[in-house]
């Protein structure tokens, strides 16, 4: 068992997992009062793996992750109050509302995303550490994905490309158990990720994700091989989400017990313990941090409601950068006839309110969402019945 | 006759072919343990088991390709891709070979399999997962390409893919899943592709679309009927490959106007193919140029503002016909 | 001025360019030491070495997906997918990342990459080889797409592409590779996306063609010339996305009469694209309806005589144009 | 070393390996002489991986392959004549001329083809397994591909989901060292590419490609535990191409002298020494052999060449099955306003020109032919320069 930090660095570790612990929970509050809209997946229970990773990350490097990723993005340094704006689609989210909770980005604190797309942040991982090797800077790229993910072509092509040109990258997968509802013996022949890029020429290691600090020593010690000797390696990090898939899934595919089971091993409750039986944390500190974590996300709530919704006219915003020194075209000269309705004044009636219903669908009041995986709108707009939450 | 959602009629479909053919298999991504991403097959597994019921890892091209291998070999498979956004991994195994193998080997070989996927905006799901990707699958030969917006309509068709012997593409609409309607129980209704449904008839103005929008237009022909005085014909290709197209012609010959409503991207999209094509066959009926409403020029935004000022909406399909009728009225 | 093949002047566009920005590197199949498959990289592995010039593993959304992540980290990548034809395996690192990242990020990360690949047929490589793919990336928003016909364009578009902070699909025609013509060797030639030329003016009808089938739509305008005595404007867009659609429509007001040639498939092709817009703009400009001359809905066949009767040739171009005018001369 | 087989089963292996040797040559000298088109893809110098596989297939068995699989073909006992006759384009070729060198197809001998698109046949084999599998029957599929196809993406997805699915099939790497121009070392992290299908859970081992063997005895127990244990295998066979990737590559990536030590294990060459040597087989049967090979091309040539072009208006024939129980569609129906030139009165001249020309391009006389990879026709539609050959 790794030893315990100085007392600052324990602080400040607890302190991140109880922020985006306490960031989730409230997210997925926000969600069933329709604040937040599409689906949410949460990462309740995987803190360790995020926090223990990041947090032996240099600010040069790259952290790039997948749809679960508000607390990554958190863990990196950025404010809780732009991730929580996203979610609620305003003016000040991480993308200004045009991403949503799967495509989370935060450039100031390379935090690159974000994506929707299984497998698919894999190789641009590659090309993010490509671009550190070429320009002879000495920046990592750390790449998380979940265990589905390994079964991805992207998986076997991305492994091959790191090893074949000795990219400074670390990929680590977050193992938890399951791809959507399928366990790891179901979807995956070799049950031991860690042993799943080995064909590839990379080396892996099995970490367990409940513990920052077991997550710490791998890291340091991938990031390491990574940065000084261009070697990638895979590390599996055993952890669990204690909630669904996305908000609110039936959960057919697992027994209420393997989720009790987990949460006895709870990466918060017994990293706060151990610090306190060890005297490097007081029961003070420990309530402070809980404290300040509640403070700074309900904060960031009020933030994100106060926050604006995007004009309609900036709809086509950044599509494309129209200043490059090729040349500057506008973007109805790209896209000739463009929809109409993105200006206001033309914007009609019906869409205006949707838009300004407090749902993602057509005339439904607050509250729980019908869901598209279990509802869907067209006939019967407002859906009473509590959204079982699926994932598409 | 029942009543039943989208996702039931569906699901019926299968399950009728599953109990009627051996050779039909169902595999895809939580279409099993899970019940299928959007309940589309609950109970499948329950009834069918785990040999024709088949969950896979998230391997979309290799999920397809072990579709195209099956179908070579005699099976009749389901492919469930959970949407149409995650197609495009896939799109090797649909263009270069499903679609082209039973040419390539000049009919050596055949492709009966059926790729099922839904897709569609409007969830807040932003950029990556808001796809309408019938306008890629239709410019491909080989492949037959279906788009219904009713229960009734699924399941027949559902029926047929299930049984051609040609490579399917079969796209549903997420916000259609909790649609209701009427639904012929007999086992053995099926539908020909090719075959448009006239969803409303009148006189002044045809409007066109498909999945979500085939409904959108029958909400905008009322409102034209009762606020403008218009009576439009509304008809629902139902298939775009093969595609009716005497249907709308002989409705535009005698509306001498249309409108097409899609989802979608407008460059290249099913509006303009089917604009071309009515253009090219009718161009001496048409007193205006065919009227596109189509989604924008742009990935779908998260915010919901944004999302829905990108989605076309029954306003735009008002507005639309109006203009299409500028002048005659 | 020199006289250069295509081949010559596109390879000229990438070795300016790395010379005059070190963040400029070429990565894709046999780029290096074979020297590219079609010779368009000839030496720049020797001028350039191992860094800057990168063989890379079969694996093309993998290879694209890297050129993504090398953009957002700042450099600016030149992609080469061996052939149009593998690009469907590259398709969602294209769509829904590519194209999306700057739109879904907002602004913050920039992907200036370009994806060169060659596409077309006409050699008998049959179903899997012989793709036109133009009709399937001008769909995208957030995609630039250029396909330039002859080596002085394909050189000043290639810089641009280069320079372009856009992700940009640079098509080019496997046919075209060893045309030759002249090419400005001024090292900063460039020339802006949305600027069609107007390779031949004429009065009586106007023909749109890109790639291969800007020659072909040359070629069919002298047939008219001499033995019909119709005068054809001949325009090559040049860019797909942006388009110059005003040049197009300048030119169809003038003409009245439109025939677009594409070597793709027909549904939903660049030619539906295009006939839509300009009958939506120019309806009342409109003698006739717009022509399309496609390549057959079909796969290509390997045999010489089947591939080249799937092919647009000149003919199709002259009566097609004929039909345009039919009654009017 | 493997044993010698008995004088019959020697003299049958000796056989086919020469009649594909024999075969591929012509293939090569009708290709330069402009009687096949398109791009060819040779495999001499891989007959014994080739042969020695399919020798010990059971008829209801699978086999899948590549574009360079003419030998492929003749060795699951497609008779040559058909397959010369694809390469001609003509209405007699396994595929009526729509599928060509890269696309060799025969279903009755269960030569599941023939893909123009690397990785693209290795799902498809599952899938063909999977078939066997479903159906409670107990053939095995044997997926045959190159070195360069185990980095795509569909390697790492098929080998999961054979493992995982139990599926009665056999991968089989021809490793002739390079994927087009890259040596494996140069394309592939993990060169012992027998290992590379392990982090799948999938076991390997190397064989030598290069006798025929050796090559028996290893597929015949790769089958065997795909048939009765349902346990994929991934064998690696060391093999060489002679030739370049298609007629006349460059070659500028490997060296005259590594090509001649190659020959000097040529397959045929030495298990005929070896046949005499042991006295198997005698000179007058070695000799026989190549005579009957000499013979069968020759008239697979005249076949060829006296089967008919395809006509025009079958342009469109098995696009679609049109015949199946859920009712029946014209292809018209499905295509509304198909391309015209299809019907051979208004099939342009120029068309028809081209179509009869003996060459893939305009005008071109017969002839070596200008090559898309270095010319180029559009422009200059007869080159005179020797084409270098080169791939797409
Ligand atoms: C290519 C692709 N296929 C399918 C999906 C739908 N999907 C979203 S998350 C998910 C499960 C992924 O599981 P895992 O990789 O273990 O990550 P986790 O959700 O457990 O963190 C699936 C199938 C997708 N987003 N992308
Ligand atoms: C997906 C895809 N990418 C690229 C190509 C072009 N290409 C054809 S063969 C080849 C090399 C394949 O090498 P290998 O797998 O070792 O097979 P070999 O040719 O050596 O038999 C390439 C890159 C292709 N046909 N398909
Ligand atoms: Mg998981
Ligand atoms: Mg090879």
């Amino acid at each position: 068992m790794a030893d315990l930090p100085d007392a600052s660095t324990a602080y400040e570790l607890l302190a991140r997992m109880a922020l985006i612990r306490r960031f989730e929970e409230e997210a997925g509050r926000q969600y069933q009062r329709a604040k937040a809209g599409g689906f949410l997946h949460l990462a309740i229970g995987e803190e360790a793996t995020i926090v223990g990773t990041a947090s032996v990350m240099r600010e040069e490097d790259y952290l790039i992750g997948t749809y679960r990723t508000h607390g990554h993005a958190i863990a990196r340094g950025t404010d809780p109050k732009h991730v929580m704006a996203e979610l609620f689609g305003r003016v000040d989210g991480t993308s200004g509302g045009r991403g949503g909770s799967m495509h989370i980005f935060d450039a100031e604190h390379r935090f690159m995303g974000g994506y929707g797309i299984v497998g698919g942040n894999l190789p641009i991982a590659a090309g993010l550490a490509l671009s550190s090797d070429f320009k002879g800077e000495d920046a990592v790229t750390v790449c998380m994905f979940g265990d589905g993910a390994s079964n991805a072509g992207n998986f076997g092509e991305t492994m091959n490309l790191a090893a074949l040109w000795s990219l400074p990258i670390l990929f680590l997968v977050e193992n938890n158990l399951y791809g959507m509802g399928t366990s790891v013996e179901r979807h995956s022949a070799q049950t031991d990720l860690s042993k799943k890029a080995e064909g590839y020429g990379i080396p892996g290691q099995r970490i367990d994700g409940m513990d920052v600090l077991a997550v710490r020593e791998s890291v340091t010690e991938g990031v390491r091989l990574a940065r000084e000797e261009r070697r990638p390696t895979l590390l599996e990090a055993f952890t669990y989400r204690y909630r669904g898939h996305s908000a609110a899934d039936p959960e057919v595919y697992r027994e209420r017990e393997e989720v009790e089971e987990w949460r006895e091993k709870d990466p918060i409750e017994n990293f706060a313990r151990r610090c306190v039986e060890a005297g490097v944390l007081g029961e003070r500190e420990v309530q402070e941090v809980r404290d300040k974590a509640e403070e700074t996300v309900l904060a960031a709530v009020e933030f994100a409601d106060a926050s604006p919704e995007p004009a309609l006219d900036t709809l086509y915003e950044n599509l494309y950068v129209v200043d490059s020194d090729a040349g500057w075209y506008a973007v109805d000269e790209r896209s000739p006839e463009p929809h109409r309705g993105e200006r206001e004044e033309n914007m009609p009636a019906a869409a205006r309110e949707l838009a300004e219903a407090g749902a993602a669908y057509a005339g439904q009041p607050d509250g729980p969402r019908p869901n598209p995986a279990t509802h869907g709108d067209a006939q019967e707009g407002a859906e009473s019945e509590i959204a079982e939450e699926v994932e598409d | 006759m029942a009543t039943l959602r989208m996702r039931e009629a569906l699901r019926d479909a299968m399950a009728e072919e599953m109990r009627r053919d051996e050779a039909v298999l169902v595999m895809g991504e939580d279409v099993g343990v899970f019940q299928g991403a959007f309940k589309v097959t609950e109970g499948l597994l329950d009834e069918f088991g785990e040999r024709r019921v088949r969950d896979t890892p998230i391997s979309e091209n290799t999920i397809v390709g072990a579709g195209v291998g099956a179908a070579m070999g005699g099976l009749r498979p389901i492919v469930e891709l959970m949407t149409v956004n995650f197609s495009l991994l896939a799109l090797d195994q649909i263009v270069n070979h499903a679609a082209a193998i039973p040419y390539m080997f000049n009919g050596q070989a055949r492709v009966p399999m059926v790729v099922r996927m839904p897709g569609g905006g409007g969830h807040q799901l932003g950029p990556t997962h808001s796809h309408s990707f019938e306008a890629l699958f239709l410019q491909v030969p080989g492949l037959l390409v279906a788009c219904p917006s009713t229960p009734a309509d699924g399941k027949a068709l559902l029926k047929t893919a299930i049984r051609d012997d040609n490579p399917v593409i079969f796209i549903e609409h997420e916000s259609l899943y909790g649609a209701r309607g009427e639904v012929d129980d007999d086992g053995d209704e099926i539908l020909h592709f090719g075959e448009a449904a006239v969803r409303r008839e009148g006189g002044d103005v045809t409007i066109v679309g498909i999945l979500k929008m085939a409904h959108i237009a029958e909400e905008a022909a009322q409102t034209l009927a009762h606020e403008h005085g218009v009576e439009a014909e509304v008809i629902d290709p139902r298939t775009l490959r093969p595609l009716d197209l005497d249907t709308i012609l002989a409705s535009v010959r005698k509306t001498n106007r249309a409108v097409i409503v899609e989802e979608g991207w407008p460059h290249g999209g099913v509006g303009a193919n089917l604009a071309t094509l009515i253009t090219e066959q009718a161009f001496d009926h048409l007193d205006a140029p065919v009227q596109r409403v189509t989604g924008a020029d742009v990935h779908m935004p998260y915010s919901r503002r944004l999302e829905q000022a990108a989605i076309p909406h029954e306003e735009h399909v008002v507005s639309a016909a109006l203009a299409a009728l500028e002048g005659s009225i």
